[in-house]
């Protein structure tokens, strides 16, 4: 036969996340590929539903793995949208400076992470490592490492500790000072050139064709589509950054434009270390009584944030009662995880298809929920 | 809200013939349409800007009887998401892809078949399942699915034998 | 042909499987450094090979198992052929063509048993280390020629006695310094160090050739990776360093030598397999065709 | 149910169980949440090298199978695929509440709730997620556990094949899905 | 020697008549007449020089001769154990049996004609009987593009035969062509007229679009003859005109690069073009045939290089390996061909797992290709080593590098039947053929044992070649028991041998001790998890090399260059017809006047 099936996963060294790609392959032409997700359905749509609003807060984050803060926001937000709350104001500035952090953790992960499929593992162990330093600002300020469960609604769970903005600053020199050297070690190596530039196409009509969000839409278009500009939630609209833009998307230049994203977000969390009012309260109460079985008025409601990947969106629908009555969930990486797979994963080589996966930001956790 | 984009929406409201809804998020509006007139709803709105669908949702009103089939929207010009809405029967819920005018819906439609059983004339793959493998029951979002009891059926929970150690103390006088 | 040849023989391919497998583990340890931890053990490639001697196995038919066992019988006999600091087991076999087409029954062995595993990656694996090996072999090849040619001799042991006692200058190394350096960059791809180990790219192919041994057969195929390394470097060295006079300025020259390969490697990302044939099509069989006419028309390099 | 008995080891096996404890090599099955502290616990800042430890492509190739998380039946069935492929001796190592309990996810209907009942698991590490220090301390255990031969799960499926397969078939209906999704 | 060729021609007679009543028997006719072949040519060995006449014919027995005709024997021998099972698969399974045998003798007495008119008969007997036998097969075209290449060849063959009778005024061959020592103008000419013919006959880049067709579509019973025997031909031609004809004299002049004049050294330019061109083409096809074919190609290269060298090693190897490869080639043909007769397809994609099935035959095949690929201890690698000393030896570093390519090319290429048709999945419309013939098994074990025997002891056939060497007065290359020594090194092949033995023994020992594995189905294999049960879906045998291959695919092949130029002839032909043969009367009537003009005037004159 012409064609020879091979599986990207869900178990193979190439795929990141348990996700499962199935491969017609002629020689190492991919001829057609199926994306097949659903390894790590758990359902969450449905649980949402039987848990109480605020037990959801412990279910959230875990569906999107490598960056929970984004739901945790999103959840938050559509509460507050639907109770009419007022969320005090120095919990907006913290509130972003986890999800700054949160952005910058992922995208040391991603440009660490094309060591995986380039072969270049120092990147990844360097890269990964530098990570960890934010996780440890993570750990200071929430108490965990990864679901910190740390932004709720009305505000976020607890002041900052005691002199964590001097951390803050220690880890963010430290990664202003080591970045240019990830840069020469990884954007600049002339074999990863080899193997990403021009390659792994982005063109502008498949944006708008699959709903690509993000860094995929504004590295083909070069509009500064970004939700932080165009409808800015928290207090985005009180400091200064720039959307960085392409219009010609290869996997470089998407690589590119997160490591741009990175000192934007470093600049970010400076200009809220700066502006954020130094004392005040942190979180609101819903309904006296009841912290825990606290109730949100009957209606519907669409949030969105802007994650890594693109646009990040909760569709929460409650009934008045004490659960939500319906909550469904976009994850940004939908688009290009799915659809995307099946009509342009075809045409690219073997040898790409984990680089493919990379750096068009799937992640599997939000595909399956 | 400014003065434009409120001259905005009433040239929707007249071009569609219906009522945009205020949400209760900023930049967000509704509208309520028959199933018949999704499609010349989402067409025009494309056509006027709306060139990115989000999210296509369902909601299960069972005291109703009806699917609410939610098609999410996204302009990036001025930000505006508008969420578009339609009621189908509950009992044979079927509705006509809109895959033809948003591409990207093609695969919500399948997950939507698989989580709530509707049927998307139009759409040749919306039967395939996509999460779920050799799935026996109901489609499990639908509100009258038990997820705890269809576990316990199937997967056996570990028992924990509440033993207590309990500490003799010993009086000594 | 006697029987002190045959026990030098075993000897000899013992040695250099201890050799190699230690200063593999160093070297393991080495790129730990460069990768800022601490690494294993220096003995952890030993514990390795051992562990998987040690486990039960499953086999795909027999020429799963044939191939694996004529890979290393081959790859073990080249080893006997190898001269290392002038001495042999069996004197007049280290004719530079036999060893390198030796070294391709191990090859060929290796690739046989991988194919019978009825694995596509592995086959994908195959066909690239063959295409790989294609890529890094002819310009290597044309050096060779051009040695030949220049000392009228193909004997390995020859051509690495001629080098010495003239001191470092004497190396052929910077007698024929163009053809040294595509002989070391040959080395990579021989030894598949990146960036030209695109036939064992776990991320792509699930490591490729390997991707179905468990067992006693991969423990046969890291033994067969160590004896073709310890052979692939002595030749190398014994062409363009000089081999070395005793047996410690041999392995110290022969570490130095490994080691830089092993740190180049930890920071390159790999080629994929056409762009490797591209590159050496492009830079080192120019340099090696450069350096043959210069020898050959010009009587440079004398 | 028919336990293993503690047997005594031949030399051999002595000797081999020192080699195994000193060289895991591990298929590190990314099935959830889990999977995400791996990083960390592999690159840099922790080392599992320096353990002997260290990630392999296949499942032939490697001693230990970790389980990183919640399991999905779908998941389940590639798991004890990916398990039955493995060479002996074999190990499981389970990760975080969800493979002991059923976790967060106990009223789910997509996830199993306990994965000792499919595979023989070695060794749990608790925690949601556990920690990197939490890993490699388990790691550590591990390798007590084998070089003391007592990590002989792979015994015990062999010996219990029955009831395994059993609670797989009630649960899964099917383990090896005869449905390939040829299109 | 007449006795011989009576023998044939009335065994072929037979072997028609016999076909007539019962093909089969006729077929097994064929193997006991060129088995009886094969003895009485063998014991021509120890009466060198003699001379007879039949009819018109005159044969003379030379070393050489004898040597080439060995080689063609043993294929025609070997071969013929094939015919029987594909009668009935032939349309005229008479005609080919006669033919078969009839090529036989065409050939035979190529190799021992002692004059030129003698040469060409045989050579067009041989040609004739073979291309009906090709269009017995799958396709007529290459049927006919067989011809027409043979035709280029055939015509220079007469062209240089008559200039050679009537310039030296005599047609025995030695006599002729040492005559041009005196005339190298005339000299060149005549060699030119050889060697096209030669090179056509090898299939020498670009001639050699016939190869590849008439290999891939001739019975697959005929492919091996083809491809180990016939192609030999022109092997013996292009030695004829080097060696025998005083080639290195008469261009003595000439500019010489390392010693070899330039007419030369562009003829072994364009050995080491086929060399690189056939393993490029050879890596690229999907039928195992066409594969094999395009590598004869490329040994063609080798056998070219080498008689040209005219020396010491190369020379040795170049004559050795044309029995190499005829024994190696031959028996990967016919590994093939048993392949193809329980699965009726020779296309690698489609196949895939045989070796479960037919082990014998994988055998075969497996040290058929070590051999092919050059690799120790079978024969491919001494001839090889040879031709390297040689080359490397006078610093022919572009021939070298070409040389190298090519072998390690065949890496490549021979693998890839091994792996796509007897390794990997085993279909499941295939479970159930069997293991190949006891009849054609034998044949393709005479032909292993072979390879393995001159890998082995390579000597056996070095001393031949020394004679031939000696008769030449060129240095003779040198044996000394099991060694083979050259000025720039020396190789045992028996020690090499017994060391890759002694490793293989120790391996096996240490295999043997441990624990012993477990046997699992092919289907048990790694898939990332997932299931899969079609067992063709996951068997990697189209576009094996795709990597490789897109660097080069975009290349041009010559056969549109032919196609174009073959049209752009016969627009030529049909313009100049139209002056002559045009409906409108009035462009007659112009001819004749004009052509009555030319005559009067030329008249007048």
């Amino acid at each position: 036969m012409k064609e020879v099936k091979l599986f990207l996963g869900p178990q193979h060294p190439g795929m990141h996340g348990n996700y499962s790609v199935h491969m017609y392959v002629d020689g190492d032409m991919i001829k057609k590929a199926r994306p097949t997700p659903g390894f790590l359905h758990r359902g969450f749509e449905k649980l949402m539903e039987r848990r109480l609003w605020m037990g959801n807060l412990a279910l959230i984050p875990r569906i999107c793995v490598v960056e929970p803060d984004i739901n945790e926001m999103v959840y938050a937000m559509g509460i507050e949208a639907l109770a009419g709350v007022e969320v005090p104001e120095r919990a907006h500035w913290i509130r972003m400076m986890i999800l700054e952090l949160g952005r910058l953790a992922i995208h040391m992960m991603a440009i660490g992470g094309i060591g995986g499929p380039t072969g270049m593992y120092t990147a990844t162990y360097w890269g990964i490592a530098q990570r960890d330093l934010i996780l440890d600002l993570f750990e200071k300020i929430t108490g965990a490492r990864i679901y910190h469960m740390y932004i709720v609604p009305g505000g976020v769970r607890k002041d900052l500790p005691e002199g964590i903005l001097e951390d803050v600053t220690k880890v963010l020199d430290q990664l202003e000072k080591n970045l240019p050297e990830y840069e020469e070690l990884i954007l600049r190596h002339p074999i990863i050139h080899a193997r990403i530039k021009d390659n792994i196409m982005l063109p502008e009509s498949v944006v708008w064709e699959l709903g690509v969000t993000g860094i995929g839409m504004r590295s083909a278009t070069g509009t500064e589509n970004d939700l932080r500009k165009v409808k800015p939630y928290a207090r985005y609209d009180q400091v200064e950054f720039d959307v960085p833009t392409a219009t010609y998307s290869d996997a470089l230049t998407r690589m590119q434009l997160k490591y741009q994203e990175m000192h934007q977000s470093i600049r970010i969390i400076r200009q809220v270390m700066e502006k954020m009012p130094k004392e005040g309260p942190v979180r609101t109460n819903f309904s006296a009584g009841s912290a825990l079985r606290f109730t949100v008025p009957e209606g519907m409601v669409y949030t969105a944030v802007e994650s890594s990947r693109g646009e990040y969106g909760y569709f929460i629908v409650s009934d008045g009662k004490e659960q939500p009555y319906r909550i469904a969930v976009r994850g940004a990486s939908y688009p290009q995880g799915l659809l995307g797979i099946e009509k342009y994963l075809t045409g690219y080589r073997i040898d790409d298809a984990s680089i493919w996966m990379d750096t068009m930001g799937v992640c599997s956790p939000e595909i399956d929920r | 809200m400014t003065n434009s984009m409120s001259n905005w929406i009433e040239t929707l409201e007249k071009d569609l013939g219906v009522e945009v809804l205020d949400s209760p998020a900023k930049l967000q509006y509704f509208i309520d349409v028959e199933h018949t007139n999704v499609h010349q709803t989402l067409a025009y709105l494309r056509h006027v800007g709306f060139t990115q669908m989000s999210l296509l949702s369902c909601i299960d009103w069972i005291e109703q009887g009806k699917f609410q089939l939610i098609c999410i929207l996204m302009n990036w010009e001025n930000g505006v998401h508008m969420l578009v809405r339609t009621m189908l029967d509950r009992e044979n819920p079927e509705f006509t892809t809109i895959t033809d005018i948003y591409p990207g819906a093609v695969y919500y439609e399948r997950e939507i078949h698989e989580f709530f059983g509707v049927h998307f004339r139009g759409n040749p793959t919306y039967q395939k399942p996509l999460f779920l493998e050799r799935w026996d029951d109901m489609p499990p979002l639908r509100k009258d699915f038990d997820p705890q009891a269809y576990s316990d059926s199937k997967f056996p929970r570990r028992e924990h034998p509440h033993v207590f150690k309990t500490k003799v103390v010993e009086v000594t006088e | 042909m006697t029987l002190m040849n045959f026990i030098y023989g075993f000897l000899a391919v013992l040695g250099a499987f201890v050799f190699q497998t230690s200063l593999t583990g160093i070297n393991r340890k080495v790129t730990a450094r460069l990768q800022k931890r601490r690494g294993p053990k220096w003995y952890q490639q030993f514990i390795d090979i051992f562990k998987a001697f040690s486990k039960s196995s499953i086999t795909h038919g027999w020429v799963y198992d044939f191939g694996a066992i004529m890979a290393l019988g081959g790859i073990a006999a080249t080893v006997i052929f190898i001269p290392v600091a002038g001495m042999q087991a069996f004197p007049g076999l280290d004719n530079i063509f036999v060893i390198s087409y030796v070294l391709a029954v191990g090859m060929l062995g290796m690739a046989m048993s991988a194919a019978g595993s009825g694995n596509p990656w592995a086959s994908i694996g195959v066909s690239r280390a063959l295409t790989n090996m294609l890529a890094y072999d002819i310009p290597f090849m044309v050096v060779v020629f051009t040695l030949i040619y220049q000392h009228n001799t193909g004997s390995v042991s020859e051509l690495a006695s001629i080098q010495q006692g003239v001191g470092i200058l004497g190396w052929n190394f910077f007698k024929l310094p163009l053809g040294g350096i595509v002989s070391v960059i040959a080395l990579f791809g021989m030894l598949g160090k990146k960036p030209f180990d695109s036939f064992i790219a776990p991320a792509e192919i699930a490591s490729g050739p390997m991707v179905e041994y468990g067992g006693k057969q991969l423990g046969m195929m890291f033994t067969l990776h160590e004896l073709m390394t310890f052979i692939e470097v002595s030749l190398i060295l014994n062409l363009f360093f000089g081999g070395g006079e005793t047996l410690l300025i041999y392995m110290v020259k022969y570490a130095i030598l490994y080691t830089f390969t092993n740190i180049v490697s930890g920071v390159m990302p790999r080629f994929k397999i056409d762009q490797a044939v591209t590159f050496f099509y492009k830079v080192p069989l120019g340099l090696a065709f450069i350096q043959g006419l210069l020898v050959i028309y010009l009587g440079w390099g004398y | 149910m028919h336990e293993v008995q503690k047997n005594d080891r031949s030399l051999w096996e002595v000797v081999g169980d020192y080699f195994r404890a000193n060289s895991i090599w591990m298929k590190w099955y990314c099935t959830g949440c889990g999977a995400i502290e791996m990083p960390p616990t592999m690159t840099s800042r922790f080392d599992m090298e320096q353990l002997g430890m260290g990630p392999m492509a296949t499942p032939r190739q490697a001693d230990v199978l970790l389980i990183t998380g919640y399991l999905s039946t779908k998941t389940l069935r590639r798991v004890i695929y990916s398990y039955e492929q493995m060479q002996d001796p074999k190990y499981v190592v389970g990760f975080g509440s969800c493979t002991l309990n059923g976790g967060i996810y106990y009223d789910s209907y997509a996830t199993i709730n306990q994965l000792d009942k499919y595979l023989p698991v070695d060794l749990y590490i608790a925690g949601c997620m556990p920690r990197p220090e939490a890993i490699m301390n388990s790691f550590g255990e591990l390798i007590e556990m084998i070089k003391k031969g007592e990590a002989k799960g792979w015994k015990h499926y062999k010996e219990n094949h029955e009831w395994y397969k059993a609670n797989q078939m009630d649960s899964l209906g099917e383990v090896i899905i005869h449905d390939e999704f040829h299109e | 020697m007449t006795m011989i060729f009576i023998f044939l021609g009335l065994s072929l007679l037979l072997s028609y008549v016999l076909s007539r009543k019962q093909p089969t028997l006729g077929a097994y006719f064929t193997i006991i007449a060129s088995l009886a072949g094969l003895i009485s040519v063998y014991l021509l060995r120890n009466s060198v020089g003699v001379t007879e006449s039949f009819y018109y014919l005159n044969f003379q027995i030379t070393t050489i001769g004898w040597y080439f005709a060995m080689i063609l024997l043993t294929v025609y021998f070997t071969s013929a154990f094939f015919n029987p099972f594909w009668m009935d698969e032939l349309i005229y399974p008479a005609a080919y049996n006669s033919l078969y045998l009839l090529s036989l003798v065409g050939t035979i007495g190529l190799f021992f004609a002692q004059d030129l008119m003698t040469l060409f008969i045989c050579w067009e007997t041989a040609v004739w009987s073979s291309m009906l036998i090709v269009q017995q097969g799958k396709s007529r075209q290459a049927a006919w593009v067989y011809f027409v290449i043979s035709a280029i060849g055939s015509m220079s063959t007469l062209f240089a035969v008559l200039l050679t009778m009537y310039l030296s005024g005599t047609s025995e061959i030695t006599g002729a062509l040492t005559y041009f020592t005196t005339a190298p103008v005339a000299g060149a000419l005549v060699f030119g007229a050889f060697i096209l013919a030669g090179l056509t006959k090898i299939g020498i880049f670009p001639f050699h679009v016939w190869l590849p067709l008439a290999h891939g579509s001739a019975p697959h019973t005929f492919s091996p003859v083809l491809s180990g025997g016939l192609v030999k031909m022109g092997a013996y031609i292009a030695y004829l005109s080097v060696a025998v004809f005083p080639a290195y004299q008469v261009f003595g002049d000439s500019l010489k690069i390392q010693g070899v004049p330039l007419p030369i050294y562009g003829l072994m330019i364009l050995g080491a073009a086929s060399i690189v061109y056939g393993t490029l083409r050879a890596i690229q096809q999907e039928d195992a045939k066409r594969l094999l074919a395009y590598s004869s190609v490329a040994n063609g290269g080798y056998i070219l290089i080498g008689i040209l060298m005219m020396d010491q090693m190369a020379f040795a190897g170049g004559l050795m390996h044309l029995l190499n490869h005829a024994v190696a080639s031959a028996a990967a043909f016919l590994a093939i061909a048993a392949v193809a007769k329980r699965t009726g397809t020779t296309k690698m994609s489609e196949l895939g797992g045989i070796i479960h099935r037919m082990p014998i035959t994988y055998t075969v095949y497996l040290i058929a290709i070590i051999s092919m690929a050059g690799i120790p201890p079978m024969g491919g690698f001494v001839s090889k080593w040879l031709i390297f000393q040689g080359l490397s030896e006078k610093g022919l570093i572009l021939l070298a590098t070409a040389a190298a390519f090519g072998s390690i090319g065949s890496y490549m290429y021979v693998f890839r039947p091994l792996s796509a048709v007897f390794l990997g999945q085993l279909a499941p419309k295939y479970e159930h053929i069997k293991e190949a013939n006891p009849v054609m098994v034998t044949a393709m074990l005479i032909l292993t044992a072979m390879s393995l025997l001159l890998g082995v002891l390579p000597n056996l056939v070095l001393k031949t070649i020394a004679k031939i060497q000696i008769e030449l007065g060129i240095n003779p290359i040198i044996v000394n028991g099991t060694a083979t020594l050259t000025e720039n090194g020396s190789v045992d092949m028996l020690q090499v041998f017994t060391v890759f033995g002694f490793g293989f023994l120790l391996i096996l020992i240490l295999f043997m001790v441990l624990p012993k594995s477990r046997r699992v189905g092919l289907m048990d294999t790694y898939t990332s998890a997932e299931f899969i049960h079609t067992p063709e879906l996951l068997h990697y045998g189209h576009s094996f090399y795709a990597p490789f291959e897109r660097l080069y695919e975009k290349w041009p092949s010559v056969l549109p260059l032919y196609k174009r130029m073959s049209m752009k002839l016969s627009e030529l032909g049909e313009w100049a017809e139209s002056f002559f043969f045009h409906p409108d009367p009035n462009r007659a009537v112009l001819w004749i006047v004009v052509v009555a003009i030319v005559v009067i005037i030329g008249g007048a004159q």
